[in-house]
């Protein structure tokens, strides 16, 4: 057993459907107990989707568990594919069916028999996989399945693309922002010329996936999830792929020169280096702000990184070598792939911290007592703590990753966010610091004027307890409303009583 | 105690669907913060863990009250040995944070791995010399809000059976004495001569503070005093019960608790409509007053007051029509609100319908149709959620309150809703909150007149229903 | 005399400055003591601006006053014409040059006979107007200028551009957010099918100014900065404006409406309700976020708003009209156009405030207690104050209001923003509610881990009160490495002597 | 006691040119926050308040010790009377704020206007009660820093003349002694027997607290007892100052102050370089040592060590050149210091250069380009901007220390650039911040270097220079 007060990364299961959902007219059933089904609420609320979630739980209950799943489990897969005819059900394992130890690919089979879509079993692990790697073996797997298919019927289109193509890989519902970053890479592409031949899963249909080695090359922007089917594709068709992340200055250039590498060693002929030099000293402001003074006073700040691998070690960069400032530790808490992540960052950071236990990452960051945080929403509650400042530069996911306004991470328009988030992070931590300088310097008895709510009215010690229990922000105007109901009733004390009476009589 | 009416012109069914609702560990949310020295440690998956936080949303603070203790493969298979791991767990949370209680929570894994928690809990509360109470909170027994119900039916185990002597105070955890001293004084202060002489009473279930206060002094109106409340603030002033003690229960998922009260304790419930509603509280008093033996006095006056304060709200609802989804069981009681409101409501999904433990709640629900002149809902348990839309769309419903995964969808083809778990969290008993469940309640329907005029009704293009 | 804390509109020679500074290759020399050029830290700081700001000081000095002005300010234009070969030298009164009434226009009269450039003086009264009048009557000025000076050469071009085309006008330096509702308004164009002839001032050429009557109509975002150029285009060439300010899903409709009408006036057929319908209902998110679950919980809070005219009466009809926010109390500070104020808003407020009196606006927070506040800096710290949020939608300008990234505040991506600011501003308050309900709930003796700085180490009074001095944001760094110093060199106690000591040896 | 050797070598221009720096009523921003029972009242135009809110940034606290008096037409017109405008503004800051002392900051306006505020404050003083000290820190005569020398210059005057006793501390206002009341136990508490017998020394010059600390003992450690400071931290607790008094001043643009010392409280001004960089800091000690008849003692070695802690910072800019634009007077300490750094410096741009009161600094300078074998720089007295810009570009300087105006620009232009303003707001003075300038200076250097290698020297297309 492990004492865990936050996870990192969710079960297996999210991530299943994280990929199966993203695809347009696919359907997962899982195969679980009532309230499993909660990432349709993620859906939902984190995400604000207009529609209705495509998983449906097949629930286990003590019934079940007396008379065996199958029956139940084939019902609801034929159901669906009647209601809702998608192209696909993806039965999706969970912890519960794991430990049952459920036969899921003999109910697989069964279901075939009687539905007109596809129904494939999701080859995950609940015990073995983190959500991160489910998503990535599970956009494998489904790939695979549709390549597979092609092939058998000889559905498979011939050559490449006519001018150089992209598919974009491992776009995601539920992804850290990977909406905007979706559209910011797509105006990338645009700009260099390179068609996008697909996204997926975000969008996409499977029965077009046959169509995946038109691309010239794969772009696999995010480092977990896609890459096992980029490798996949590699294998299959000798498809390359590009797996740096265009996050940061630096590494967008990086990523667009490998693109043209790619793009020229398939015989194209194209130089995006004025590209890269336009965009860097003049159109996106990042570069820019390094230089200004502004980022000069940043200049040795310490800073902790604690993210996943994407954004961690891309982070640890931007901050390292574009801003100068000083990353004292870099950290991930994807663990399975942590020779990789030593490698990106250990160049640009003092200390690496391979971890998916909260409190160990907290009590690094207080012992080393940086300037600024950037990490998740956990570590932004230790900054709370701490008084430091962080910024949310990673999963695991929160509302206000998903926000209406455009805030990608990537490409230049990201370059550009990312700049806002380190500065407002930093200025943040000095105006707090600022106040505390000199917010002692009231000595002098203040004459309040229009801002206090106190008043002559006597509270019985019950009703000024009750009053506390009330949050600060409704505080005052409860105790005005109560006094006014008071004074307009020659009330002499007010009591618990009048405090629930004015309440009932003004609707405070 | 129980009513044995059953109200017949009331229509069940149970469609056994595939529903949304939340898993029953929720419980953990408002209970670790109701429970002010406690600590709750769910025993189960990733997946436990990951609903909490995430989709339940339940916040880390400085010093957290509530963990996972994650099973992982080892635990499954029984390679690790079950009472070792818990000892290395709760050795650590109890130097960490030093809790009063630790409730272990368990969960669909424990049920299905057969983990002994209620064997193993005696033996490390002895070795640990902390009390662990222990619920079954899972999900294929249980669904949401009865999770709160296995937490109290596992307290009322431990509530004293006398009142606390100088004697068993020392016994008490001496620094969470130290800390409570006092403590008392804040409780509502009344003269003992105010009351009327009565068996003591004990209220079950669990209320934020201001409405625990609200309620105990609905009834101290009517000259009841209440002896305690289960749960308390702080584990260590659980309430005293003695055999024949009245209990009664203010929330409609607390069967098992109410349960528990009577056979183990010998206590007697007394049945009565939740106090919910101007309607509801009124009934709620009338029964406790009955069955205490006291005259209510002002009730009908108090009742008609709240009504006329509420007019601004109700005159937006009455006439319309309420389609309740099914999440958290507190559906009935706020259906038979709504219609002696003047709406109309074809159909209360629930996810488990206890007609014994609502007995008194159906009574009046079908009371107050016949009263209001409409018809009677069809009360569906364990309801299909698909098969719901579809009646959604049929029957043109003005608001449809649901769980929180089919809100926003059906807000994007133009169909007012409203959470159900709000009523889970916001203040909603007694007669000063009625005001809070119509506030909630004509929320999307003041807000989407409005955006309809705009055009802004459906926000879906080509929406498959 | 008038007792004034904070000043809403700056004074009037930053207005003509905003608007010098914005037109290419335009100079200002000011005529002023020493210091009163800050306008230039304004745009190096705030803006960011890469270039050095044409603006010289012509300085006012004990000597100057004695000798007379005139030879100092001739050679100072004669010299910036020779330097800088600007198209145009504007010569910008100011507070001490209204005092001492000069007669500047003598001295421009003068220095135009030695230069090459055109020189003109701008015409506004320091204690008259405004920052934000004498840049609108500055811009006219420049405009009706260069317009005359065409005629008089007979270089007005005829007739008008074949496409539908506009000239945006009043986007300029140092203005609120006017850089990316620029680019915003020029994709708005560019998706509707209208050319934009011309933006003026921001990037715009004096000698171009001529082309402005080739363009359908102009377009004047902003009700403080455009409006006397679009007159005076108006009453000379009949050119019709559209001065609806696109901000908000409804009012920008009501924008693209008005346009739409003006051009089929002209000969145009055009129809916009297709593309309206589409942006506000599918691809904006911002009528989505006011239907959805996290906006309904806002319905019925009630805001007060505050700003320019432009953005207050903006946000208040946003607020109320499309999320269905009370907005109790509506104001400006800019008195001069109360009238037209007060018909915005009348509707969709209770309570109306003219007034450029912090202090008034203040007290009437504090009365009204609003759960959110949406108003300038000022608004901001009176929020902190009472504990209140403060989404910031106005100037004067801060340097927060020029993000790296993109944030207009105008057009479609606009209404996202907005919605994200009003979102934002209300769950932080939410947050703060939720830690103050439940943050009393930890009555437990909490036993800190590895967040502590605590320590067996004595230190004096004095020491502890040094220690007390320093910001809590470094004070347990530098408590840290006193204490390590103290223990290294077997100090029993740390004084004064030895926390200065520490920090000259560590440099903590 | 003032230096007459002028040293020859330093060569001094006037270029009289347009040159950018901030307007002297900046001192408010600074002043407000160390005098903390003060009020300053800057009786000027919107320019001068739109100045300090927007391009200095003064926060407004939530209560604000500082605000305009905005004259308006009918001020400058003397449409209205001073007098009863000032009383009207005076009396609401007296009821809203209650501050120890109102300080007038008088502006070009008033100077123009010739609005005789020296004769209306004691008129106003005596019929509000509260202490009104007037400063003319206007544009037409002072630059930037020089504003806190006319405030102090005027606060000289203020300073009790003897030590207060029971029957004078009577006199002053109640509340603030109540609220001041222990406070003197703050201060560095020594026995009299560590100190040497000597004439009592006031120093002046407004620096943080915790440097105020740090001078003091560095003083302390030679014997030397400080007796008081000007600005103290509260105006209550202004510093006596008697005929015959030593005083000192630290910041080099206090010549006004001092002057005022002399003539006026007839005390004796110790001309000592400044204490900034470890270099200043020993010169000024043994200065004040020798005036005082101490024997200085460790001065070397205490400077030796501070060198030694300096290194990794100094060999980042050994052999560097840096440009002075000139801003904050600070000018001559900071070349002379970084000099002995061993950079090079071809020009020291100030606004206003005072060989008297600068006599010892100006010596120190020429001494150390002597000593490190560097060319001594050209002082340019108001300086133009445009051409030093060009001069800049011309010798390739390395690093250029400016205003805010021209920091950002120089910047995209591939030049390296701190902040004067940041000189003047941050801790510089004494051994122990000697290391804090380096900070600074070394800032652009190390953090460009790494720029450059990324291509990312110049961010402009086609710079016109």
């Amino acid at each position: 057993m492990k004492l865990a007060y936050w996870m990192y990364a969710g079960p297996a299961h999210i991530g299943t459907l994280r990929i199966s959902s993203s695809f347009k007219n696919v359907h997962a059933i899982m195969h679980a107990p009532i309230g499993d089904d909660y990432f349709n609420v993620m859906r939902s609320m984190l995400e604000r989707d207009r529609n209705f979630t495509p998983v449906t739980i097949s629930s286990v209950d003590r019934n079940v568990l007396a008379r065996g799943s199958q029956e139940k489990v084939v019902d609801n897969i034929t159901r669906k594919d009647t209601e809702e005819t998608p192209d696909l059900i993806v039965l999706t394992p969970t912890c519960t069916s794991s430990i049952l130890q459920e036969d899921l690919a003999n109910f697989v089979q069964r279901a075939q028999i009687d539905t007109k879509c596809d129904v494939l079993l999701a080859d995950v692990n609940h015990y073995r996989f983190t959500e991160l790697q489910a998503a990535d073996r599970t956009l494998q797997q489904i790939v695979q399945y549709y390549i597979a298919k092609a092939k058998k019927k000889g559905q498979l289109p011939e050559g490449k693309t006519e001018k150089p193509s992209v598919n974009i890989i491992g776009i995601s519902s539920l992804g850290f922002h990977n909406q905007h970053d979706c559209i910011e890479l797509k105006r990338l592409m645009a700009d260099i010329g390179v068609e996008v031949n697909a996204v997926i899963p975000e969008g996409a249909s499977v029965l077009e996936l046959k169509n995946l080695p038109r691309a010239w090359f794969n772009l696999v922007p995010y480092r977990e999830i896609g890459l096992m089917a980029a490798e996949f594709l590699k294998e299959e068709f000798g498809m390359p792929y590009v797996d740096i992340t265009p996050m940061g200055v630096v590494e967008t250039a990086r990523c667009i020169r490998k693109i043209q590498e790619v793009v020229n060693a398939q015989g194209g002929d194209v130089n995006y280096e004025e590209f890269i030099e336009n965009q860097t000293l003049y159109v996106s402001q990042a570069a820019w702000f390094s230089r200004s003074i502004d980022c000069q006073n940043l200049t040795g700040k310490k800073a902790v990184v604690f993210g996943d691998n994407t954004h961690a070690a891309a982070m640890t960069k931007i901050l390292s070598r574009e801003m100068g400032i000083q990353v004292v530790m870099a950290g991930t808490y994807c663990k399975a792939d942590e020779k990789w992540f030593r490698d990106q960052v250990s160049e640009y950071c003092d200390e690496v911290l391979i971890s998916d236990d909260n409190g160990a990452i907290a009590d690094a960051i207080a012992r080393i007592e940086p300037s600024a945080i950037f990490g998740t929403q956990m570590e932004r509650h230790v900054g709370k703590r701490l008084r430091i400042p962080c910024g949310v530069i990673s999963a695991p996911i929160h509302v206000q990753d998903f926000p209406i306004g455009y805030k990608p991470f990537l490409g230049y328009e990201g370059t550009n966010q990312v700049a806002d988030l380190v500065y407002n992070s930093f200025t943040l931590g000095m105006e707090d610091h600022l106040l505390e300088i000199f917010g002692g310097h009231d000595t002098k008895e203040v004459i309040t004027r229009g801002m206090s709510a106190d008043s002559d009215m006597n509270w019985t010690k019950e009703a000024q307890l009750e009053l506390n229990k009330i949050p600060g922000f409704v505080r005052g105007k409860i105790k005005r409303n109560t006094e006014k109901f008071a004074r307009d009733r020659n009330l002499s004390e007010i009591t618990v009583e009048a405090m629930y009476a004015a309440k009932e009589s003004v609707g405070a | 105690m129980i009513a044995d009416t059953q109200p017949q012109a009331l229509n069940f069914e149970c469609e056994t669907g595939n529903y949304h609702t939340f898993c029953p560990i929720s419980c953990v949310a408002w209970l670790y913060q109701k429970i002010e020295d406690s600590f709750f440690l769910v025993i189960g998956t990733k997946t436990c863990g990951y609903f909490l936080q995430n989709a339940m949303g339940v916040m880390i603070f400085a010093e957290p009250r509530y963990a996972m203790a994650e099973l992982e493969e080892g635990d499954i298979s029984a390679q690790l040995n079950d009472y070792e791991e818990l000892k290395r767990l709760c050795t650590q949370i109890k130097r960490d944070r030093n809790p009063s209680v630790i409730v272990w929570i368990g969960t669909c894994t424990t049920e299905i791995i057969k983990m002994d928690l209620e064997g193993l809990a005696p033996k490390l509360e002895a070795e640990l010399g902390i009390p662990i109470v222990t619920a079954r909170a899972n999900g294929l027994d249980y669904a949401f809000t009865q999770g709160e119900d296995t937490v109290l039916a596992a307290m009322v185990q431990r509530c004293p059976d006398k009142p606390v002597g100088e004697v068993e105070k020392e016994e008490r955890n001496s620094i969470s004495k130290l800390l409570n001293f006092g403590r008392k004084k804040e409780d509502v202060a009344v003269t003992e001569s105010e009351y009327a002489k009565h068996t003591p009473l004990v209220m079950f279930g669990s209320l934020p503070d201001p409405v625990v206060t609200q309620l105990t002094l609905e009834l101290k109106k009517q000259g009841i005093k209440v002896s305690g409340w289960l749960p308390s603030k702080r584990y260590t002033e659980l309430p005293v019960i003695e055999e024949g003690y009245f209990v009664s229960g203010v929330n409609p998922f607390l069967s098992r608790t109410a349960t528990t009260l009577m056979r183990r304790r010998k206590t007697k419930l007394i049945g009565a409509p939740f106090p919910i509603g101007p309607d509801g509280t009124r009934a709620w008093i009338e029964k406790i007053c009955s069955a205490l033996g006291v005259e209510p006095k002002g009730l009908a006056e108090r009742e008609a007051q709240i009504w006329e304060s509420l007019e601004e709200y109700v005159k937006l609802i009455r006439g319309k029509s309420v389609f309740f989804m099914g999440d958290n069981l507190l559906e009935i009681s706020l259906a038979r609100f709504l219609i002696r409101c003047g709406m109309t409501c074809p159909e209360i999904g629930i996810p488990y319908m206890d007609k014994r433990y609502q007995a008194a709640e159906l009574a009046l629900l079908e009371k107050t149709c016949r009263e209001m002149g409409v018809p009677t809902p069809t009360i569906v348990e364990k309801p299909d959620n698909y098969n719901q839309i579809q009646r959604i769309y049929a029957q043109d419903i003005d608001l449809v309150i649901t769980g929180m995964a089919h809100a926003n969808p059906l807000e994007a083809r133009g169909i007012n809703t409203k959470w159900s778990v709000e009523f889970t969290f916001a203040q909603i008993h007694g007669f000063t909150n009625a005001r809070d469940v119509l506030e909630l309640v004509t929320r999307p329907l003041r807000r989407n007149n409005s955006l309809k005029d705009l055009g802004w009704g459906k926000l879906v293009k080509d929406a498959k229903v």
